[in-house]
């Protein structure tokens, strides 16, 4: 028996998988499939003050090895969340974890205090990353000065475990993962989507209606690893990896460029049990190996 | 209706003219049951071009024989890859998925109305009116007549009426230009196929007052309601076709 | 007949298909398979002031639909190219255009001046975006006044056209594209590398002995494509778009995103003929669509 | 000798054991001359794992049926779709790659040396050898008695020896542990295999001051001397496997 369970802080995850925001709906999409409390836990689709009704369609390209969305964080606000999904993921035996996302700095606060307030919600995700919405999302993501702020309001609001995820459209992710560190911030995911675009040859127009969108799937991977990579050596609060992890290989290169816990996203898109066989799968990896805990293999290539 | 993620094997891949092929599939265990209107998303091994699953209508089932069909045209390298399956061989399969046609109202007039490939559901829609109790007209509408596919099946189970758009075989112009139309009162239209047929159609509808349902091929990535890319607007927001559809009546829709 | 040629100021280019730096040589390599002719010109794989080795092996992974290299300018130097490659490449009927890269501005001066003397090169094209070394190379593609520095200094020496290759490694590589337009490039092109990591699980070292390379192929096109779009919109110049293109249909995504010409790169390792059949592809295109000037597609989804 | 791109159709894949199998592969028109020590460059088809082209060292060649072979360990995602190749389907490979092993001088004594699928053109070099008059030794190590290959065609062309690691046939230990290396006084010794046998083998040859070449199995994306990716370090500075090798004298590596 290996051990997988560990602590960010205070808060306990049985294992290091976790399904990522936006790819894992509110869970119980996945319950015909499979047990979800076997996870470390599951980071809800984005939610924002107001009800979003999203980008036009259409919203998805496939491409070499991935996919691009433009979803633009469709849902139906804070209000809906609190009366008709909080009871339900509640009842979830696993991390339950809110992504947060908003256009100004005051939306960031306010769902974040009233987030703080719902007992069975451990966690947020400080969502300042997204590529897909116009106002907000991304620039605080791209912007240091505005990180920097929306990560301090949000900490003096928010008692609990505040992960920033953060957007891979920057120069210098480390910049960002220090700022996060700095402000309080618990822990980092990363990464987010990658800004990308493509077009449709025979309609000869770009085959997302808002034209650009995020990039996912296993064509990021490199990046993704690279930049956390990066990311773990230079802060010391614990990195959450994800970005094109589509097997539990994957999910050990994360592990061994410093990740101390991944997200599965587009993956569970092709194989909804896909974090399970990828939970499996590191249990044998470390057997093999003949390691007794996954934090023995936690930025191993950096030895 | 539980979903499943399974790996069905291939019972049958009947080619059906350069476009279309017809799969015929089973499973290991006892089949779900399914209907009309229902689609699975059939994961495409060796296509470096296929990342996501490729969703299909369930064309037709025989609970009896445990199989189910697939109608699929050819569009691009998924289905091309698809087309070369051998009897024996597996593919990975989520389902059922999606919503299903209404049944209408006792002794209500029925017509299925249905395109290209869109005629795929059509069938599975048509026995299973046939078993409870209706018999529908069916509209059948085609390029030209190379194009036109079987529809003994069909014919099996309700009136047959054909346009081609060329008319080189039943009445010339597309589905909405049949006389059967004037012809005929229906209570009811269930419409398959492409959007400007479907769009056609739904004005006819809407315009003479027809209950109509229509299905929708939205791009999808999850088509398990987790990733919102299928969205149509409706007059409820916007919807996923995966979930609250694909079956939709035209009065949800903004069109 | 559809035309297919187009100028760069006083430069013509018998058509928009290139071969990219780095995955072309010296163009000879390639004469068993096809005439290089045909093409509208061949970037020459990076040179350099003096004789680099190059990054220790391995400096190659496969990826998703990509390829991870660390080869770090490996050349002989500029003496060795006037004196033995020269007098070979000058033979060719097209556009020898020679990758420029330093360490220092003076670097970059001093090649550009050399080169400039050269009467069969028309064109240099400015690295400032080699993700691969230590020094130099990156830094001069992701911070704006060093970017700006060497531009203006290289421009100050060299007379004919010069072409900038862009990092996709920024934030806003707009700017980067506005600078070069500003200190009098010619063009620029895009994109360069991506800086990923891949990790070998089973040893538990990273893939590449540098630990991070630059990632090529397919799963870049979307970002690169998305890169080409918002420059080709923000600039006057031509752009010349590249990242992940392995067929004709690719190539169009380029020219109607806002591409004026495109480069192939990590295609030609997998089919070294891959140029022609995607010229070819970009005529039938025209042809089908009804064009008769490639020009009439550049940009096209902006209409 | 000029490179081809060129679609080649399989005539036979024979399956060895798990591990191995044997390509033979015919072209539409001549082959080309090809030279022992040189490989082929296979795009792998339908394998979405597999970006890149795939070496394989050409295994014999045989000009009069117009056909050549490959012997292919399967060691991940591309061979194992190589396997699956059957009578009739098509590959595309570029060849003939890189330069070939040098021919001994007249009287020299010589031994061929190699382990797992490292054994693939010794085979051809034996038969080129033989070709050229000279009847060379040939030694061959593997891990055990169930991983040692049929090596009839090899014991046509020179006297064999044999090592398993686990003594389970032949003599035990490595290929540098056989008593035919004290026995016999050898001019030259050409050596294919693991790193790790092929650097004992080249310490053995440099402390007895043998001539020896070995060939080299560096990761390679262009196979054709463009990309810079598959150098090694030699006397000369870095030079690229797939052009100035693989096959190299000891001497030039810094080993
Ligand atoms: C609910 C639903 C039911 C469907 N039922 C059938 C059916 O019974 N028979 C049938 O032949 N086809 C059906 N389709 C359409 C079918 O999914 C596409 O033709 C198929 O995905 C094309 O895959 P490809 O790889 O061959 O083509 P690609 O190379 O991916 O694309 C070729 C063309 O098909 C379109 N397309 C690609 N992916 C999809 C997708 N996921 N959904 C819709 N269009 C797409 C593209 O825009 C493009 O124009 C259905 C689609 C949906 C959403
Ligand atoms: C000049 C040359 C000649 C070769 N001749 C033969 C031969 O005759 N028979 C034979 O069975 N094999 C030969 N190889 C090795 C063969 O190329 C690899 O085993 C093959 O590429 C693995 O592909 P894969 O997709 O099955 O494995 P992958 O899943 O890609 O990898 C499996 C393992 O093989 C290694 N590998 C992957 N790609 C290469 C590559 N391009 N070159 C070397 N190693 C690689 C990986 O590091 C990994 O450890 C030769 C290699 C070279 C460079
Ligand atoms: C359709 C879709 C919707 C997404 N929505 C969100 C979201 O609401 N909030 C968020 O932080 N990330 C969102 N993401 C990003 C993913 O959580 C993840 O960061 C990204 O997809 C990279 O991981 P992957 O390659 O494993 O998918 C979304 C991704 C996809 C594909
Ligand atoms: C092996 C390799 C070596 C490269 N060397 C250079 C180089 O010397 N100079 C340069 O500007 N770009 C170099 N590049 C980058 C390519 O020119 C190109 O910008 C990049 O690979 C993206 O295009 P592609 O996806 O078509 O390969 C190299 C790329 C590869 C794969
Ligand atoms: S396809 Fe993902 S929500 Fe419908
Ligand atoms: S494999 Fe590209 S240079 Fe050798």
């Amino acid at each position: 028996m290996v051990k997988l369970d560990f602590n960010i802080n205070d808060l306990h995850f049985k294992n290091p998988v976790l399904a990522a925001s936006g790819t894992f709906g509110y869970g119980v999409e996945f319950r015909d499939f499979f047990d979800i409390s076997q996870l470390g836990g599951i980071v809800l689709k984005a939610t924002t003050l107001e009800v979003r009704e999203g980008n036009p369609y259409p919203r998805m390209a496939e491409t070499p090895a991935g996919m691009l969305n433009s979803v633009g964080l469709q849902n139906k606000g804070i209000d809906h969340f609190e009366k008709n999904i909080y009871p339900v993921v509640s009842e979830f035996n696993t991390n339950v974890i809110v992504n947060v996302n908003g256009s100004y700095v005051e939306d960031y606060v306010t769902l974040a205090g009233r987030i703080n307030a719902l007992e069975k919600i451990p966690a947020i995700e400080l969502n300042i990353s997204c590529p897909n919405v116009k106002k907000g999302g991304m620039i605080f993501g791209t912007d240091p000065k505005s990180a920097r702020e929306v990560i301090r309001e949000v900490r003096k609001v928010y008692s609990k475990q505040l992960i920033v995820k953060l957007s891979p459209n920057v120069t210098d992710i480390v910049e960002f993962a220090l700022i996060a560190e700095e402000e309080g911030a618990d822990s980092v995911s990363l990464i987010n989507t990658l800004l990308g675009m493509a077009v449709d040859v025979k309609r000869m127009k770009p085959s997302l209606a808002t034209v650009t969108g995020g990039l996912s799937g296993p064509a990021v991977k490199p990046v993704a690893l690279r930049m956390v990579w990066q990311v773990a050596k230079a802060v010391r609060i614990p990195v959450i990896g994800l970005g094109g992890i589509m097997n539990s290989r994957d999910a050990i290169e994360f592990f061994l460029a410093g990740a101390s816990a991944i997200q599965v996203g587009t993956a569970s898109f092709i194989n909804p049990a896909v974090t399970i066989d990828i939970l499996k799968g590191i249990e044998n990896y470390l057997n093999e190996k003949g390691f007794s805990d996954i934090r023995e293999i936690i930025g191993y290539i950096n030895n | 209706m539980t979903k499943r993620i399974e790996s069905l094997r291939v019972v049958e891949n009947k080619k059906i003219n350069k476009d279309y092929f017809l799969l015929r599939l089973t499973s290991q265990g006892k089949l779900p049951e399914m209907k009309p209107g229902q689609f699975v998303q059939v994961k495409v091994d060796g296509s470096p071009e296929t990342f996501l699953r490729r969703p299909f209508s369930v064309h037709d089932v025989n609970y009896s024989g445990n199989t189910f069909r697939l109608l699929i045209q050819i569009a691009g390298k998924g289905t091309e890859t698809l087309s070369r399956l051998s009897t024996g061989d597996s593919i990975n399969v989520i389902y059922p998925l999606g919503n299903s046609f209404s049944l209408p109202e006792k002794n209500e007039n029925i017509l299925l109305a249905g395109g290209g490939c869109g005629i795929a559901p059509l069938l599975f829609l048509a026995r299973y009116l046939n078993e409870n109790g209706f018999t529908p007209d069916i509209l059948l509408g085609f390029r030209s007549s190379e194009r036109v596919m079987e529809y003994d099946e069909y014919a099996a189970l309700g009136r047959i009426f054909l346009t081609t758009e060329d008319g080189s075989m039943g009445k010339k112009g597309f589905i909405t230009d049949h006389p059967v139309l004037t012809a005929n009162r229906y209570d009811v239209v269930y419409c398959c196929g492409p959007e400007p047929m479907m769009k056609a159609m739904a004005a006819y509808c809407r315009a003479n007052s027809v209950r109509c349902e229509v299905s929708l091929e939205n791009l999808m990535a999850c088509g398990i309601g987790v990733c919102l890319c299928c969205t149509v607007e409706t007059v409820r927001g916007n919807l996923c076709t995966c979930t609250e559809g694909p079956v939709f009546n035209i009065n949800d829709l903004k069109w």
